[in-house]
C-alpha cells in the first residue's frame, strides 16, 4: 500500500519517527511533534508502547493530541500519576526509559543541544525558554530521538550554548531527512525524505555534513500512517 | 495574602501546567508588590505578568516559555532590554529543580542528582560537585528551595482548613512544605474532603491561609471543575509582545479589578486584548 | 521464583505492618534457599521463618521485633547463638533504611538524612559523614539499598500485569523500583484495576513475575481483603521461642506444603502450633 | 470530680502523658502506651491533636486503641496516608512534629534511651529489636515524651547502648511518677502518683535520683479520663 495523498513536512517527521519505536518501548515525550510520533507508534504497529510526560503521567493513552504535557486527558488515562519530583528522581534519574525525544533550536554535529540562548548567556540576543528536561533527559534514556527542521540557522557548526550532551542521540528527524551517528559519533545523513535532494540537506546544515553511503529514500507515510495520524490530530498539522 | 508576602520575599506560585495559582499571582500585582525573587519550574503566563508589572528582580526557573505557543515577550524583555526593570536569572534543569524542592521539603541543605555534567548550564548557576563516599561516584548538589512563601491552588478545602487537589499534582505538596509560610487559593470550600483516587491532601496544620478562588487557576486548568482556556494562551502572545498593550491589559484586568471574579467579569466583556 | 532469587542474593521482601509477603518468603523456604542477605525495615514473623529455616547469612533492619509482642525468638536466636547459623546484622534507624530505598529507587549511590549524630549506632553501621557544599553542615549518607530481588505482596493484578496496592503502601514502591528484579504476589487478578484512592499503581514494566497468592499476607493483612490475625502473631512466640517446636513448625506448615493454599489448609487444620 | 474507682497503673501513666498535651499538638505515635495516651488527649481535653504513625498515616482517627501502628483503620481515618520514605523525609525530618513518644529498655539520666541491645553490641545478652525510628524521632520532634516502668534494670547509671539521645526528652512518665529535666539536663523526679513515695522512686531508679524541691503528688484520673480511656481499649488495659 503505497500512499498517493498528499501530506505535510510535519507529517512525515512524525511518521518517520514513530517507524523507528519499538513495541513497548516507555517513551518520554514532550508535546508538538514527539507526542505525535509516539502517539502514532501506538495508534499502528507498537500498541504497548508506554508514553511518560515529565507532568508525572505514566502510561497515558490520550485519544487525540494533547495541547499541553499536562492535559487532564493524559492524567486520566494513565495507568499512574506521579509527583514531579518522583517522576525526575525514580523514573527518569532511575533509568527506567527507553527513548527520550528531544527539539531545540541549535544542533551540532554530535548531536549536543542549544535550547537555551542566543547570542552569549549574560547578554543575550534571544532568550529562549531554558532547557527544562533536556539535560536529564539527554544523559538517562537508552536512546535520544532528535525531531528538527533543518536549516544552517539550526543545524549549526558551533553552539551558542550547550544545554544537553548528544551522546545518546541516535537519530535526528528532519524535515529533510534522517540523520544517525556514525562510529565517530558525528552525525551524517543516511535518509532523505521522497523528493529531497542529499545536496538539499547539505545545503540547510551550517557544518558539512556528510552524506551516508547508499543514502536511502523514506519511505513516504502510507495511507494507514497518515489515517492514524489525523485521527490523533482532527485539524491536520501540528 | 498581604501579611504573608513582603516586598523582597523569595516565592514560589508553582503548578505544573496545571492548577497554576494565577488568582494568587494577580493579588501580588494588585498589592504592588516589587523585588520578590520568583522560583517555578515552568514559569508562563503569570510569571510574564509579574516580571512586566514589575514585581520581580530575580527569577530561579527551568523553563520560561509559553507552552505550545513560543516566547513569554514581557520575560523576555526583562532579560534582553532590563524592561521594566533588570532581572536576574538563575537556571537549572527540571531535575534540578524538583531535586532542590524535594530538599526543601526534606529539611536537608541540598538535593543530590545525576545531572549537570558535560553542559553549560553548570556554569551558569548554583550548582557543586558533591562525592559519594562509599563509591567515590561524582554527583551534582543543588541547594535546598526554601522559599518564604510557597502558594498553589487546589480544587478543595474543608472548613478546617485542610485542601485537596488531584490530577497532575506536580510538586505543589513540595513547596507547601519547603517554605516558611504557604497560601492555598482553592476552587470551593466543602463541608469534607470524600476521598478521590489520585488525590493529595495537605493538613491545615502545614498551610497558614487558604482562601477560595473560583475559576482562580485560568487560563490554566482545574481537574474535575474546567478546561485549560487553551485560546487565551495563543492570545496571550499578543499582549505580552508590546510593552503598552500589556500594561492597559495588567491595568484594566488586574490592577483595575478587585479580585478574581470581577477578572473573569472583565475578560468576559472584553476577551484578551487591552 | 525459582530462576529469579538464587543462593546467595541480596533479598529485600517488604512490607510496613501491611501486606507482608509471606507466601514468598515460604516459597523462598520451600526452595531451600541458603546464604541469603535480607533486608527489611521491620523484619518480623517471616524472617524470623527465613531466619530459622537457615535461608538468611545476613540481615539489614532498623526494627526487628513481633510486633505488640516482643521478641523474635529465631533472630535472637541467631544473633545471640549462632543457630541455625550465624547472623550478619547491618543495623540502621528507619530513618536511614528510608533513605537508602530512596536513593536505590532514585538510582543514586547514598541518600542522605539528618541523623546517625550522637548515638552508637553510627559505630555498628555503615554510615559516613557528608558536608552541604553549600553550607557547611554535615550530615550522614547511607549507601543506596539496591536488591538483586524486591519482593511485595500487593492487592490486585490485571492481566497485563500492572500491580494496584492500597492503604498503607509503606516502602513496597521503592524496593520494586530500586531492586535489579522484582516479584509480586497479589491477592486476586482482575480484568481492569479500577481506580481507588489512596492507591499506587506499579506498571507491569517495572515488575518481572506476579503471582496469585490468595491471602499470601497471611498474618498480616490486605487492606479491603481480610483483618490482621492478631493471634496467629501472639501464638507464633510460643512456636519461635523453641528450637525443635520451631522445625516442626516450618516442616509441617511450610517445607510440608506446596502453596499458599494448602498452607491455610494446614493451618487451619492444626492451629498454629506444631 | 475525683475518682474513687481503682485504675490500674498503665492507666495512671495514660493520663499523665495525655494531660501534657495541647490541643493542636502534632504527635508521633507508637503502639501501645503512647498510643492510649494521644488517643485519650484526643478523646478530652484536646480534640484537635494530630496523630502521625511511622507507617504513614497522618491525622489518624481511630475510635479504638490500634494493635499495630499499621492496622487498617488508621488508614480508613487518616486525613493522609503517605509513603514511609515520605513520613521519615517530609514530615519527621521536616521537623513538623511537635511530640514525640518513646519507650526503651533503658534509659539514663539525661534522657539517653537504650532499645537496641543488652551487653556489648557484637556479643549481646539479650539481642533487641532495634531503635526503629527511635534515633530521628529523638533529634527531630520539639518535644520528646518517654513512658517507660521504673525499675533499677531499666533507670541505669550507664546504658549499654546509645540508640536516641535525650536532649529534647521534657518528660519522663513512669509507673511511680514523673521525671523532669533540670536546668543541667539531669532527670528529677517532679511528681509521685497517689500512693507512692519518693523513696520508692530514689529506690526503682539505677543512679541517684534527685526528688524536686515541692515534688507534687500527681492527680488521680478521673471519671471521665478512666471512662474515655477504656472505651479506647474495650478490654481493659493495654
Amino acid at each position: 500500500m503505497t500512499a498517493t495523498a498528499t501530506y505535510t513536512a510535519d507529517e512525515m517527521m512524525a511518521v518517520a519517527a514513530a517507524r523507528r519505536l519499538r513495541d513497548g518501548d516507555v517513551c518520554f515525550v514532550g508535546i508538538g511533534l514527539p507526542s505525535l510520533a509516539a502517539n502514532l507508534a501506538r495508534a499502528t504497529h507498537a500498541p504497548k508502547c508506554v508514553l511518560i510526560y515529565e507532568s508525572g503521567t505514566i502510561g497515558a493513552k490520550p485519544a487525540s493530541l494533547p495541547l499541553s504535557i499536562g492535559d487532564g486527558e493524559l492524567a486520566e488515562t494513565a495507568d499512574a500519576v506521579v509527583s514531579v519530583t518522583e517522576m525526575f528522581a525514580y523514573w527518569l534519574q532511575g533509568e527506567r526509559i527507553d527513548i527520550g525525544f528531544l527539539g531545540a533550536a541549535q544542533i551540532d554535529r554530535h548531536g549536543n543541544l542549544n535550547s537555551t540562548v542566543i547570542g552569549p548567556y549574560d547578554h543575550p540576543k534571544v532568550r529562549l525558554p531554558g532547557g527544562g528536561g533536556a539535560p536529564e533527559i539527554a544523559r538517562s534514556v537508552r536512546d535520544v530521538f532528535v525531531m528538527l527542521r533543518q536549516s544552517p540557522r539550526t543545524f549549526v557548526e558551533t553552539l551558542d550554548f550547550k544545554t544537553s550532551v548528544g551522546d545518546r542521540v541516535r537519530v535526528v528527524v528532519t524535515d529533510l531527512g534522517i540523520l544517525e551517528p556514525g562510529g565517530d559519533g558525528e552525525l551524517s545523513l543516511t535518509s532523505v525524505h521522497a523528493g529531497v535532494d542529499p545536496d538539499q540537506a547539505r545545503a540547510a546544515t551550517g557544518w558539512n555534513l556528510h552524506v551516508a553511503d547508499g543514502v536511502s529514500v523514506t519511505a513516504e507515510p502510507t495511507g494507514e500512517e497518515l489515517a492514524a495520524l489525523r485521527q490523533l490530530e482532527p485539524r491536520g498539522g501540528v | 495574602m498581604a501579611e504573608l508576602v513582603s516586598d523582597g520575599d523569595v516565592v514560589a506560585l508553582e503548578g505544573f501546567t496545571h492548577l497554576i495559582p494565577h488568582a494568587a499571582g494577580h493579588e501580588l500585582i494588585r498589592q504592588g508588590r516589587r523585588e520578590l525573587t520568583l522560583i517555578r519550574m515552568t514559569p508562563d503566563v503569570v510569571y510574564d505578568q509579574l516580571i512586566g508589572a514589575r514585581a520581580a528582580k530575580k527569577l530561579v526557573f527551568s523553563w520560561g516559555g509559553n507552552p505550545g505557543v513560543g516566547s513569554l515577550y514581557r520575560l523576555r524583555d526583562a532579560v534582553e532590554n532590563g524592561w521594566p526593570a533588570a532581572l536576574e536569572l538563575e537556571e537549572h534543569s527540571h531535575a534540578g529543580m524538583a531535586a532542590a524542592y524535594w530538599a526543601g521539603a526534606a529539611n536537608l541543605p541540598f538535593g543530590t542528582l545525576r545531572g549537570y555534567a558535560d553542559n553549560d548550564l553548570t556554569a551558569h548557576t548554583t550548582v557543586r560537585p558533591i562525592t559519594c563516599p562509599f563509591t567515590g561516584e561524582e554527583l551534582a548538589a543543588v541547594p535546598a528551595h526554601r522559599p518564604d512563601v510557597g502558594i498553589v491552588h487546589a480544587q478543595r478545602a474543608d472548613r478546617r482548613g485542610n485542601v485537596q487537589l488531584w490530577g497532575i499534582t506536580g510538586v505543589q505538596k513540595e513547596v507547601v512544605l519547603a517554605s516558611a509560610r504557604s497560601i492555598v487559593t482553592v476552587e470551593e470550600v466543602v463541608d469534607e474532603l470524600e476521598p478521590r483516587a489520585g488525590a493529595i491532601v495537605l493538613p491545615s496544620w502545614t498551610i497558614d491561609a487558604v482562601a477560595a478562588a473560583p475559576r482562580g487557576a485560568h487560563p490554566s486548568y482545574a481537574h474535575g471543575y474546567y478546561e485549560r482556556d487553551n485560546d487565551f494562551y495563543v492570545r496571550w502572545a499578543d499582549v505580552s509582545r508590546d510593552r503598552e498593550v500589556f500594561t492597559a491589559w495588567i491595568d484594566r484586568h488586574v490592577r483595575g479589578t478587585k479580585d478574581v471574579e470581577e477578572y473573569h467579569r472583565v475578560l468576559a466583556e472584553g476577551g484578551v486584548a487591552a
